[in-house]
């Protein structure tokens, strides 16, 4: 069973990095970018065939470890 | 010898590079990532450091500068070009090297002595060293866990053009001596014509003996014949 | 909106606070106001509860430019060079971020040095966890130790030296604190104090977010289960755009076109524009429609509190608006002129040219309330041991375990994630007594160390605030430098409470009667209070960090050994002090007792020897003696080296383990050549220093005679690994 | 109108931080996870009413700058 998380900055924390994404590319003419932000992407996949429980699992490293709860947001979406 | 030495806004190796520059009396111009124009030179070197903060990944966006343009023209033209520890990730993210330099095995930023090999030393860059010369250079990135693909690392050993390999006092090249991850232990590259040299460890951080040793010394003059 | 007491005291604010407020401003505030009198009155601003404290310390010296009240202190190192410093606590923000904490705290730390004209050239600092058993304390260390070396490698500056330490104590509360050091020249150095009328304040650096809204007030208050909440506090650093800002400052400084300049730190635009005009007594008046900012809709309010990091105010000559725009623009850093100054007095708010608030600046900086706390003295006490029950330990299981511990074992795991290099002056890297860094393009460098002894300072606050100070002077000395200052970040539990408030006084005192002895003033430093949790509170943890000149660097002097058979001799009595001692405290889980008594007349007199042998060239290696005593500092200029010790069983004191583990104050190891001891013993006894000659250097083994024999070797990965199996 | 994009590590790419989370996890006790890949994830705002022109956009951005193509591969959803 496959699972795709993201996990971004919560919406008024700094992104440098996003900043300087963007600066770059409206520097190199992409005149009609409005917002970038930078987040990280997993996929993961379980040995599990009850999807209720392996959500959970998934769920449970997010907040153990994928994700930084203090600063950043997550979604767990089933692919 | 004429060289320049480009500075992005985030280069921090920038003097550094300059000072063993002219302590081996080349004349060297500092050239600001925004201009269009190269002053006339024989080497052009890319610094170490954190171009734009190594946001995105490291060396991707110095990878788009004005200047970069120009670097890549003069390469073509036969000009030396040396980069060193970030100067060698914006090397690859150009496409003038083959191969990236993706993080650290351990994850970790590491910055220590390390011995490397002098693999070729049939080159403009390495002349002045002894084939398998065993050298202690500094290192400090992180990411400098070369990776390429099967065929150009074939590529790489059947032309030579692997420049430095991590290895112990011995020179055994085993895995204890691989720091951060290496493929075969590379730390550093020449492109085909052999005109342009990337590397992971600081050659300039090693010409002075009240600070580290001299050990970088000869990679500058070799230049200079 | 109505102020109501709830409110008051969600901004940290006593209500008799309040009341005072509302006298000096003769109405009530609104909230913008209440917010800028919360983070102007709280303690990190204020320095309440420490002020009268301070002015007690020693601050004075020929070689001092600028004494605390500045951003940093500045000290005279010959010709027209000097040397800029200060250190800096982020604990609270670290405990709960530990990257972006640590990260930030050596940001903010590198402003104040920057901010006062000087090229920082070194990093240091002084991290304290909890146990290490504790389950946070794994997140903690890795966060912190990435965050400051992802801060100092990103913007180039090398991270050089510090101190790491494990104590339970820390187990709520860690402690992060940064050091910068810089170089400038005498003739330009730039302070905060405004002058004259009209003229422009210029916001530099980075946009204004919502992040860090009170973050200077959570600084300020304890930890409770409800500190989970204060989370979106933490600001995310952005050590890219410092390395722009600082470059665009430093260039803008070149020539004459600043009058004064500030960075943002704690309480952002509020504190630096109130410091710059009170200072110059002036009024100011900031239009904050034009600040730039990161988010839509943001109100006067967050503009005022925001801690968003990387920002500058400036203050310009006349006319230099344009030319200092240019440098900004080159470094694609927002450069807007937001304000002026005035001659009001007062702090002026507009926002579409309506006053939004309006306070007089002396309400916020003078006439801010200071706190003569009550507070006790600690007693000496006598630790109950029964010293003959020590005998049925061996030295060798004692030394291995030490070697082995969380406190003792090598930091290489650590300092190794920290570009050491960078700028190609580290003549020595971290590893030794101290770090020591070449003045860029001179033969002349400077030494650098961070110290603490929180298990001292806890026994006997007195003693310890001395005997760090000491140590501190003592690793200057031992790579052969002149001490010439110091800073400190003291670390203090809850003020309120009177025993704790004991602990701050006489620490202090500890603290100024060593330096004034030592002529080896305070030029700058940090107060942080509050560090506990539900009324537990650290054990007192003053962290000195101190700055010495190498006249003339010939050849870097540290504690490994160098030679076979040299002969090795140690300064100053031992008289073996167990009480507070690591050896009490890992072999034997002893905490009780008294610290080490501190002589100044010993210590000074011996450092200043130690100093001379140095600089005629007598000496191979040079160590002081301090945690562990002898045999670990003995142990530590093996490990590493080709070389070991053979050591004469002592003639004198009995217990061996007083002898070895003894952690009498004062004292170092000399490696000397044969050729040399003729001359360095003539002037040891022509100064009546006491020494005596313990043995000597031999190849690959550490050994004291009929008690142990160890492969250097074995010692050496006995020491390392400690972190790697963590 | 807004985008997601998301850059990963081709398969024959050696994955070191993919690799240390995937060991983490086990450690702390996921031992049904199978394989973790970490990559980037971008949230891209335009000023754009055209939905083809934009993803071109979009796909550009990719190409010049987010992705490096010799190692990672990416993929653009609209949100
Ligand atoms: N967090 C750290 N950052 C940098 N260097 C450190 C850190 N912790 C320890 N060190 C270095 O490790 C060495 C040993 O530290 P310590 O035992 O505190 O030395 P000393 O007792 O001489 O003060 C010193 O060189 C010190 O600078
Ligand atoms: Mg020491």
């Amino acid at each position: 069973m496959k699972f795709s998380v993201t996990v971004t900055l919560k919406e008024d924390v700094l992104d440098p990095q996003g900043k300087v994404v963007q600066n770059t590319l409206q520097n190199l003419g992409m005149d009609n970018l409005k917002s970038i932000r930078q987040g990280k992407y997993f996929e993961i996949e379980l040995n599990d065939n009850d999807q209720i429980k392996a959500e959970k699992k998934v769920n449970d490293m997010c907040k153990k470890l994928l994700a930084n709860l203090i600063i950043e947001d997550y979604k767990i979406t089933k692919i | 010898m004429n060289s320049s030495v480009i500075v992005f806004p985030g280069s921090n190796c920038d003097r550094d590079i300059a000072v063993a520059l002219e302590k081996l009396q080349f004349k060297n111009k500092m050239v600001w990532h925004k201009e269009t124009k190269l002053p006339k030179s024989d080497l052009i070197v890319i610094p170490g450091g954190f171009s734009y903060g190594d946001y995105l990944r490291s060396g991707a966006i110095a990878g788009k500068s004005l200047i970069v343009n120009e670097v890549i023209k003069a390469a073509n033209n036969g000009c030396l070009v040396l980069g060193i520890c970030n100067g060698f990730q914006i090397l690859t993210e150009t496409g003038l090297l083959k191969g990236v330099l993706l993080r650290n095995k351990n994850l970790k930023f590491i910055n220590k002595d390390v011995n490397i090999k002098v693999i070729n030393n049939d080159t403009k860059f390495s002349n002045k060293y002894k084939k398998d010369q065993v050298l202690k250079i500094n290192i400090a990135h992180n990411e400098g866990n070369y990776f390429t693909n099967f065929n150009h690392l074939k590529e790489l050993n059947n032309e030579n053009l692997i420049a430095f390999k991590y290895c112990n006092k011995n020179g055994d090249t085993n895995k204890e001596a691989n720091p951060n991850g290496s493929l075969e232990n590379i730390a550093g590259i020449f492109n085909t014509k052999k005109n342009i040299l990337g590397m992971m460890p600081h050659p300039e951080r090693m010409v002075d003996n009240l600070i580290s040793n001299t050990d970088g010394i000869n990679l500058f003059s070799s230049l200079l014949k | 909106m109505k102020i109501t007491n709830q409110i008051v005291e969600k901004h940290g604010l006593k209500l008799e606070e309040y009341s005072i407020i509302k006298k000096l401003l003769k109405r009530e505030p609104n909230l913008l106001e209440l917010g800028i009198f919360s983070a102007m009155w709280n303690e990190h601003c204020s320095y309440k509860s420490s002020r009268k404290h301070l002015k007690n310390l020693h601050t004075i010296g020929k070689q001092v430019i600028q004494g605390p009240g500045e951003n940093a202190g500045v000290i005279d190192i010959g010709d027209d060079d000097a040397i800029i410093f200060k250190i800096e606590s982020h604990n609270h923000p670290s405990y709960i971020e530990p990257y972006q904490g640590a990260a930030t705290g050596v940001g903010g730390i590198l402003r104040d040095v920057f901010t006062m004209g000087a090229r920082p050239i070194a990093l240091l600092n002084s991290i304290h966890f909890g146990s290490p058993s504790h389950f946070k304390t794994k997140t903690l260390l890795n966060g912190v130790v990435s965050g400051i070396g992802g801060y100092g490698n990103c913007i180039g500056i090398p991270t050089v030296a510090g101190e790491t330490k494990f104590n339970s104590t820390y187990n709520e509360n860690i402690l992060v604190n940064a050091m910068a050091v810089g170089h400038a020249k005498k003739n330009k150095i730039f302070y905060s104090k405004a002058k004259g009328l009209n003229k422009s304040v210029v916001y530099v650096g980075s946009k204004t977010g919502r992040d860090g809204i009170h973050g200077a007030s959570m600084a300020s208050a304890e930890f409770d289960e409800n500190s989970e909440e204060k989370k979106p506090t933490v600001q995310v650093g952005d050590p890219f755009t410092e390395k722009l800002l600082m470059e665009a400052c430093l260039e803008l400084m070149k020539d004459n076109s600043i009058i004064s300049i500030q960075d943002m730190g704690a309480a952002g635009l509020t504190s630096s524009s109130v410091e710059m005009a009170s200072k110059g007594e002036l009024g100011i008046e900031l239009h904050l429609d034009k600040v730039p900012c990161r988010e839509e809709n943001m109100t006067p309010y967050e503009m005022m509190l925001s801690e968003s990091q990387e920002r500058m105010l400036i203050i310009l000559e006349d006319g230099k608006e344009k030319h200092a725009e240019e440098i900004f623009k080159k470094w694609d850093l927002d450069f807007v002129i937001i304000g002026k100054t005035t001659n009001t007095n007062k702090l002026t708010l507009k926002y579409n040219n309506k006053v939004e608030g309006e306070i007089p600046l002396d309400a916020l900086s003078s006439k801010a309330p200071v706190y003569d706390r009550k507070w006790i003295k600690k007693k000496l006490t006598k630790s109950k041991i029964d010293t003959k029950k020590l005998n049925n330990i061996k030295i060798e299981d004692a030394l291995i375990k030490i070697l082995s511990s969380a406190n003792h074992s090598n930091k290489s795991w650590i300092t190794n994630q920290y570009d050491q290099m960078v700028m190609c002056d580290t003549a020595q890297r971290s590893g030794s007594d101290a770090a020591i860094i070449r003045i860029h393009n001179k033969q002349k460098a400077i030494a650098v160390s961070v110290d603490s002894s929180s298990n001292y300072c806890n026994s006997h606050p007195l003693t310890g605030g001395k005997q760090i100070v000491c140590e501190n002077w003592r690793n200057l000395i031992s790579v052969g430098a002149k001490p010439l200052a110091i800073t400190n970040c003291l670390n203090f539990g809850n003020p309120e409470d009177s025993k704790i408030m004991g602990e701050f006084a006489e620490c202090l005192i500890g603290i100024k009667e060593a330096c004034e002895f030592l002529n080896y003033p305070v030029v700058s430093g940090n107060v942080s209070f509050y560090n506990g949790t539900n009324k537990k509170n650290i054990s007192p943890t003053p962290v000195i960090g101190g700055v010495g000149l190498i006249q003339k660097l010939n050849k870097p002097i540290n504690h490994q050994f160098k030679k076979d058979n040299s002969i090795i001799i140690v300064i100053g009595k031992t008289f073996g002090h167990l009480e507070q001692s690591v050896f009490f405290e890992e072999v034997y889980s002893i905490t009780d007792g008294s610290p080490p008594e501190v002589n100044l007349t010993n210590e000074k007199n011996n450092g200043e020897n130690v100093l001379e042998i140095i600089k005629k060239d007598l000496v191979n290696s040079v160590h002081d003696i301090s945690n562990g005593g002898l045999i670990v500092a003995l142990a530590e200029m093996s490990m590493g080296s080709d070389y070991g010790v053979k050591i004469n069983k002592p003639k004198n004191l009995t217990n061996l383990f007083k002898y070895f583990f003894g952690e009498d104050q004062g004292r170092y190891v000399l490696e000397v050549d044969k050729n040399n001891l003729e001359k360095v013993e003539k002037i040891l006894r022509n100064n009546n220093i006491f020494y005596e000659n313990i043995g000597f250097t031999q190849k690959d083994y550490f050994e004291i005679q009929k008690e142990l024999k160890i492969d250097i070797k074995e010692l050496y990965k006995i020491n390392n690994q400690w972190y790697n199996n963590y």
